[in-house]
């Protein structure tokens, strides 16, 4: 249970510093983190199904895509 | 205490759900914005199967026998979240190609300087 | 094997085809539409006797699995998606021409899809899901101009809506913790014991309610509808106004009618729509300068007027929505593919631009002259009738905040006479003010005709005649638009036609 | 039967007569005057003859729609179509040169059938479809000419617009109470129902025909509109179109509510009829003045247009035998004089390349005798000279002043009539007396296709005024229609017992004292014309175009009124419209451009609700 | 102040949600509809993954449409990218010798991988979303290791499109066999076999192809 807690404090520990990060990088990677603690939750949450999705779609191509944009575009915020 | 651990799965979902909304509202970058729209898929998608979740459950596969149905958590959250997930990267891989063409146009993301259509 | 789920499976099926057909992409849309049309229409007396529900995967009774419900409301609505789909998709054409044009006509297609699907499940998420697929291709078409304004429109829309989808997400996931079930009709048996009074309930319907009005443009959630339509090609503005944004009120009218049965909840909603109709049409009076903002904003007014009879409450006021809703559809489709060509020609969205086009489009200002005095409720055009039996539903209503309310929707009407006035005399009565001005494409020799092509006027001609035949003869549709309108408000009826409880 | 005929031919006919234009323009001439000649036959039938038929049965609201013919209806519905065939006739001739003429055509014909339609309705919302389509289509032709033409036309469809919205408020209304729409099926209900709502149908719906006869304060579209139309539809429009406010007021006042009903309607000694008494009396003073400040022929008439407007319903509003009688025979009565009047000043634009500014005019009476004549015949018509069919009507309306006791009211109508005396002196002096200009030397008469019009109306115009029995049987018919007391006539007039007014004496007194005159005139000494320069230049040269013609008739008198007769209305509705746009700006900065904001608003929406939700 | 109003409209739907939440507790058990599935699922379809048999067959018909919208973002970033294609050669370096061989030697693996995790979605948790990614995934890491190896864009796009045909086509082959749009029309087999649960593994195949080759193109559009 204290696993659980810790990880949702993570969560929104990370979800939070991704919109103050003024390094759009740093956020996308925090943003990676927070699906990816999430797809644990879900592991967790007795749904392997919907985790292995979140992993691999919401983790890893998300954030891939990210980058992309974010290379193609500008890195920091104004 | 008891409530909290209760509730956790829901502080988590709903944390994410505002934080993600509240990004959307106040922050200027788009790309930002755009995190804060998968926050709030992802914090959806939590909540969903948080809501199909039995206390003590099992995943709702019959992968060896002696399974309790009874102690199955509920599967159709998970496949509409296994759906939601896919329209959350649908329309994250659409904002951001927006998003790479408005710069090749505006040069900038500041969404405080892209509003040359108002009124 | 007339089933109504080919209506969603053909064009889906051709949609998928259309890559691999390169250049003959184009004939995708008018195709899969005319299949959709013609189905739609053989269904119509077959579901005018009792509805066909429509089971999916193995054929499992109603709660268990996806059901599509062909009722008269769906049924007319899919034949009004597939009549203004199909036409649009004519004029589409010869009107679009560059850009990732085989990807157009895809998306278009299974943006059509989406609202054929939205109207006829009968699945609350099913709903969802079409939801999405019509509002994502919508994103994509609003930007297909790719110019600046396209884009950040379809930015703007793609927030917005985003977020809105969240919020029907979120409703569904309450109700599900609630009811553990998706279909409609289920959600509806299980709601009609509660009783509306379950703080989860009434969060429930917030949710949904703003979530679908983003799509729906209720007031505040419509900003993103004026950019979007003024800045996607004609063809899409025609499309999100006559199709996309009166799925978003069927939903409402669909959560607020058969899934919850708010009836105290009516009035606000009759107020919102009130609400909207002014902002709209004062926006609109006060856009002078872009047409197409113009006329944006002036769906955002004629859809506050449906939202205002949905509202009412009563019969009359559901038939007169949806008898408003159709000839809304039809209208303002065909003001928009009238100035799309119109803008080509002029290669300006100013309003002042259209000076003495009367002249040189003469079919293309005739059209748009019907279509602009239709919407302003003139006999012996369409939007006459819908108007008078709107008025006179919430006049029966026997309410005095109605009847305040249907001397706002009058005010409206002037306000919306003053506009489209304005057009049509800068369309005929004003002589163009520069010659030179007015050519900037290709080669238009100024004195001539430059009148648009056929296969883009033939459509709109067709969309003109319908216009002024239901005007004459509304019996053409009010059939059809009675039986839905009874169907909407019969809740029981649809909770036991589909759970299949006598 | 014969009513559907009448509009399919009407409404039909102007089809036909569009298509016909592309093919070839004579064709649609001929059927322009073939079709507006048959609705006159086919009018002209039904005399007398009680028809009542539903031919449309609108199926979600339950409604029939009715086509009827009584004495009402007949009476405007004979207007109607003389009116058009005299100005398709007129048109031919003069709108030769114009440019789409095809639509000209089809607008006017379909104008016309619209008219038709509003009087042989026998329903109320099948009245207020044939009235939208009359408001829009007379719309497309207003703005026809473009210009300034298009100001005037919007500004009258927006005012129109009103006046039909709030007569739609309150058919549907009556609808929704009593279920039908059938006009004599609402009048038995009417009967019965309270005060208030009484007042509310009434006032709603006379806004609508106020606007549209253009009663003060309502009154701003129609000197825009009369004088920017071309010449021949300013005709219709001032002879038929706007008394469609008379028919309307008449038809909701008498047919639906009834006498009874009516006299109920007074809070202390303010009652609807002294309303609108009062509305009639300022409007017939307020125009005739402002006419007489005018310097353009046709915008004269169009305040003329308004001011007699005044009369008519001062006329109507009293239901007595003469009142009734005389404000309906002025309907007709100035039907023709002022469709006469617009065909002049349209006859002198036409050969003259559009001067309508009378102060450029002058001594075109020796140029244009035949339109002369008319101008004076129809001026003689409107002032009321007796031989002339005003004077019977006028005389009417006095009468029933004086005997009624409405010393303010006989007042104001004697001063609208001197302010038309001075007018109507000024537009046949200005244009035909005086000197000829140098430019207008060789001008010719108008063609003959225009002076048949002209010269139809000036016999009518003495006709009646000789013979006025033969208008106002029709006319006691309609009052036996609404079971008001009808005014007993004689072919000369009207007989002792009900006043006594026999033209044929007037007539023999006339001609008496002419030929007197003309005998003394005889013996006095010739007069000799001489020129101008002779006359006043104290023999040096004076270039030609530095002469003074008659300019600034009345100064003095212009002078002293003009401050008083500031629009004060239109420049409310100026304003009004003005304050409109600055709001509508505003409210559309709602849409600031900042998607942040955008969805600020969603999010607030939300709160909102389950606000509301929470908390209620 | 922007932060502070959206501070306060937030906390007012928070407080809305924390009242909803009441009626729905956390953990308790609240399935209907889903106990049938769980009861009837490997009776009815034939598979053993209960979320496999009801998103391919009880609600097949949301899958359907989910593809349906990866569909129309790959052909959405077709358009919203459409002529504004990247010099290709600049900005990317090529690849150590490692990288190189590293990837050659995993792509193929990889694709395996999401092909074994789509093939036996009816069974083990997985499924064509899960294959799909994990093969796009391959394809990104292909991109990042081997730019030259890439595959064309019209193969995606045939893939895409027969991916969708075959769903639909199975889709009407079973509305005209079984009477039912998606209808099982194929035995069911032996429940925890590889051929069990009838078209479903064909289904998943299509949705693993297609999910592939849509989320790969996504990238390969992203990237250009």
């Amino acid at each position: 249970m204290i696993f659980v807690f810790l990880l949702v404090f993570l969560m929104l520990a990370g979800a939070i510093v991704a919109s103050i990060f003024k390094d759009l990088m740093n956020s996308v990677i925090a943003m990676a983190l927070v699906s990816l603690i999430a797809s644990i939750l879900f592991y967790f949450l007795q749904a392997p199904d919907v985790a292995m999705a979140e992993a691999s779609i919401g983790a890893a191509l998300t954030t891939a895509i990210f980058i992309i944009a974010i290379r193609r575009t500008k890195r920091h915020e104004e | 205490m008891n409530f909290l651990s209760n509730n956790i799965y829901y502080i988590g979902c709903f944390g994410l759900i505002f934080i993600g909304l509240y990004i959307v509202l106040t922050k200027k970058n788009l790309i930002k914005v755009i995190i804060g729209i998968n926050f709030i898929d992802t914090g959806v998608n939590l909540f969903l199967i948080t809501i199909g979740y039995i206390r003590g459950g099992t995943a709702p596969i019959f992968s060896r026998p002696g399974l309790n149905p009874e102690r199955m958590v509920d599967p159709i959250p998970q496949a509409l979240v296994l759906t939601t997930i896919v329209i959350g990267v649908s329309v994250l891989a659409l904002a951001l190609s927006l998003a790479i063409r408005l710069y090749h146009h505006y040069g900038t993301l500041n969404l405080r300087k892209i509003r040359e259509l108002k009124w | 094997m007339l089933s109504p789920v080919l209506l969603i499976a053909i064009p889906l099926g051709f949609s998928f085809l259309a890559p691999l057909l390169k250049k003959g992409a184009k004939y995708i849309p008018p195709i899969a539409m005319l299949f959709n049309l013609i189905l739609s229409i053989l269904l119509v007396p077959q579901v005018m006797r009792k509805p066909i529900i429509v089971l999916l995967g193995g054929g499992w009774p109603p709660p268990f699995c996806i059901n599509l419900v062909a009722s008269p409301l769906g049924i007319l609505l899919a034949l009004l998606i597939s009549l203004v789909g199909f036409l649009v998709s004519i004029y589409a054409i010869a009107y679009i021409k560059e850009g990732a044009t085989e990807k157009y006509h895809t998306l278009y297609l299974l943006l059509l899809t989406g609202a054929t699907g939205i109207v006829l499940t009968g699945d609350i998420f099913n709903l969802f899901v079409f939801f999405e697929i019509l509002c994502i291709s919508s994103y994509a078409l609003v930007a297909y101009n790719g110019d600046k304004h396209g884009l950040e429109s379809a930015v703007k829309y793609l927030i917005q809506g985003s977020i809105g989808s969240s919020f029907i997400l979120i409703g569904i996931a309450l109700l599900y913790g609630l009811f553990g079930t998706l279909n409609m009709a289920d959600i509806a048996n299980n709601i009609s014991y509660h009783s509306l009074q379950s703080p989860t309930l009434y969060v429930a319907l917030a949710f949904f309610i703003t979530g679908f009005g983003v799509e729906g443009a209720i007031f505040p959630l419509n900003a993103w509808l004026p950019d979007a339509h003024s800045s996607a090609p004609s063809t899409i503005s025609a499309i999100l106004s006559g199709i996309a944004i009166k799925t978003g009120v069927y939903a409402i009218a669909r959560v607020t009618y058969t899934l919850f049965s708010a009836k105290g909840f009516m009035i606000f909603i009759a107020t919102i729509g009130i609400i909207t109709l002014l902002i709209g049409e004062m926006s609109a009076l006060g856009q002078k300068k872009d047409i197409k903002r113009m006329l944006a904003y002036s769906s955002i007014g004629q859809i506050g007027l449906i939202i205002f009879a949905f509202g009412i409450a009563t019969y009359y006021g559901i038939f007169g929505a949806l008898f408003q809703l159709v000839n809304h559809a039809l209208a303002k489709s065909l003001l928009f593919l009238a100035s799309g060509y119109m803008i080509y020609r002029v290669g300006s969205k100013e309003l002042s631009a259209f000076e003495g086009l009367g002249k040189k489009m003469p079919l293309s200002s005739l059209v748009f002259t019907i279509g602009a005095f239709s919407l302003i409720g003139l006999p012996p055009f369409a939007g006459f009738m819908s108007k008078i039996s709107i008025i006179s539903a919430g006049i029966k209503a026997n309410n005095t905040a109605l009847f305040v309310f249907v001397i706002i929707v009058l005010f409206a009407t002037i306000i919306e006479g003053c506009y489209f006035f304005r057009v049509v005399q800068n369309l005929y009565f004003k002589k163009s003010r520069d010659p030179a001005h007015n050519c900037v494409r290709d080669g238009c020799p100024t004195t001539q005709k430059s009148e648009m092509p056929i296969s883009a006027l033939i459509p709109i001609i067709i969309l003109a005649l319908l216009i002024v035949a239901i005007g004459i003869y509304p019996r053409l549709v009010t059939g059809i638009i009675e039986s839905a309108a009874i169907g909407l408000m019969d809740k029981v009826g649809y909770i036991h036609q589909i759970l299949g409880i006598f | 039967m014969i009513l559907i005929t009448i509009l399919l031919i009407a409404f039909g006919g102007a089809f036909v007569t569009y298509l016909a234009g592309k093919i070839s323009g004579k064709l649609r001439n001929i059927l322009a005057v073939l079709v507006s000649l048959a609705l006159v036959v086919l009018i002209s039938l039904i005399y007398r003859r009680e028809i009542s038929r539903e031919y449309y049965t609108l199926p979600f609201l339950n409604l029939k729609l009715i086509l009827m013919s009584n004495p009402l209806s007949w009476f405007f519905a004979i207007i109607i179509a003389g009116i058009g065939l005299l100005s398709i006739l007129y048109s031919l001739e003069y709108m030769k040169d114009k440019e789409r003429l095809d639509y000209y055509y089809f607008t006017l014909l379909f104008i016309n059938a619209s008219m038709l339609g509003t009087v042989i309705s026998g329903d109320l919302l099948s009245f207020f479809i044939f009235w939208e389509i009359m408001s829009w289509s007379t719309y497309l032709l207003i703005s026809y000419k473009g210009g300034k033409a298009i100001a005037a036309g919007l500004k009258y469809i927006i005012m129109s617009i009103i006046g039909s919205l709030a007569m739609l408020l309150v058919i549907i209304s009556l609808y929704s109470r009593y279920g039908t729409m059938e006009i004599s099926a609402i009048a038995s209900y009417m009967q019965t129902a309270s005060i208030g709502y009484t007042l509310f149908i009434l006032i709603t719906s006379s806004l609508s025909f106020v606007i549209i006869n253009a009663f003060w304060p309502l009154h701003t579209w129609l000197p825009d509109a009369h004088a920017e139309a071309v010449s021949p539809f300013s005709s219709v429009l001032s002879a038929v179109l706007v008394r469609k406010g008379i028919y309307g007021l008449y038809l909701f006042m008498y047919v639906i509510l009834g006498l009874n009903i009516l006299n109920k309607l007074h809070v202390g000694f303010i009652s609807f009829s002294s309303v609108l008494c009062g509305i009639g009396a300022v409007t017939i003073v307020f125009a005739a003045f402002t006419a007489l400040v005018q310097e353009d022929s046709k915008r004269i008439l169009a305040w003329s247009t308004v001011g007699q407007g005044g009369y008519m319903l001062l006329g109507i509003v009293f239901a007595t035998a003469s009142g009734m009688t005389g404000g309906m025979f002025h309907v007709l009565n100035h039907c023709i004089y002022i469709a006469l009047l617009f065909f002049v000043a349209g006859a002198i634009e036409h050969r003259t390349g559009g001067i309508r500014n009378i102060n450029e005019l002058g001594g075109l009476i020796k140029r244009m005798p035949v339109t002369f004549i008319a101008a004076l015949v129809g001026i003689s018509g409107l002032i009321g000279i007796p031989l002339t069919n005003g004077f019977v009507s006028k005389w009417l309306i006095y009468k029933t002043l004086i005997l009624g006791n409405h010393p303010f009211l006989a007042f104001a109508a004697f001063v609208g009539t001197w302010g038309t005396v001075l007018y109507g002196y000024k537009f046949i002096h200005n244009i035909f007396l005086g000197q000829l200009p140098e430019k207008y030397k060789h001008i010719k008469e108008a063609p003959l296709l225009m002076q048949l019009p002209m010269i139809l109306l000036t016999v009518t115009v003495i006709l009646f005024g000789v013979l006025p029995g033969i208008p106002l049987r029709v006319i006691s018919a309609i009052q036996r229609q609404v079971a008001l007391p009808p005014l007993q006539t004689t072919l000369f007039g009207i007989p002792k017992e009900a006043g006594e007014l026999n033209m044929i004496n007037v007539l023999f007194a006339i001609l008496i004292s002419c030929f007197i005159v003309w005998l003394l005139f005889r013996r006095a000494a010739k007069s000799v014309p001489v020129q101008q320069d002779d006359s006043y230049a104290a023999g040096s040269y004076v270039p030609k175009e530095k002469y003074h013609y008659t300019v600034n008739f009345y100064n003095p008198l212009s002078k002293m009124i003009t401050p008083y007769l500031r629009d004060v209305a239109s420049l409310f509705y100026l304003n009004i419209a003005r304050g409109t746009q600055r709001v509508c700006n505003i409210i559309r900065r709602v849409y600031v451009g900042e998607v942040g904001y955008y969805a600020m608003y969603i999010v607030l929406f939300l709160a909102f609700l389950i606000f509301i939700q929470m908390f209620f | 102040m922007r932060k502070i109003i959206s501070l306060i409209l937030l906390g007012i739907v928070c407080v809305g949600i924390i009242f909803a939440l009441y009626s729905i507790p956390f953990g308790k058990d609240k399935i209907k509809v889903g106990k049938h599935y769980i009861y009837n699922g490997i009776k009815e379809t034939g598979a053993v993954n209960i979320v496999t048999s009801v998103v391919l067959n009880y609600r097949g018909f949301d899958t359907l449409g989910e593809v349906t919208i990866l569909f129309i973002a790959a052909l959405g970033l077709g358009v919203v990218l459409y002529g504004k294609k990247k010099k290709r050669k600049e900005g990317l370096e090529p690849a150590s010798l490692v990288l190189y061989t590293g990837c050659r030697f995993l792509f193929p693996l990889i694709l395996l991988f999401g092909a074994y995790i789509f093939i036996h979605g009816h069974l083990t948790p997985g499924g064509g979303f899960q294959g799909g990614a994990i093969i796009a995934s391959g394809f990104l890491l292909s991109y990042l290791g081997c730019p030259r190896k890439w595959i064309s864009k019209e193969r995606f796009n045939i893939t895409e499109s027969l991916g969708g045909l075959v769903f639909v086509i199975m889709g009407l082959i079973g509305l005209t066999i079984g009477g039912y749009f998606l209808s099982n029309f194929l035995p069911k087999g032996i429940a925890n076999t590889l051929f069990s649960a009838g078209i479903i593994p064909i289904l998943y195949c299509a949705v693993g192809f297609k999910v592939g080759a849509e989320l790969a193109g996504i990238i390969y559009n992203m990237i250009e």
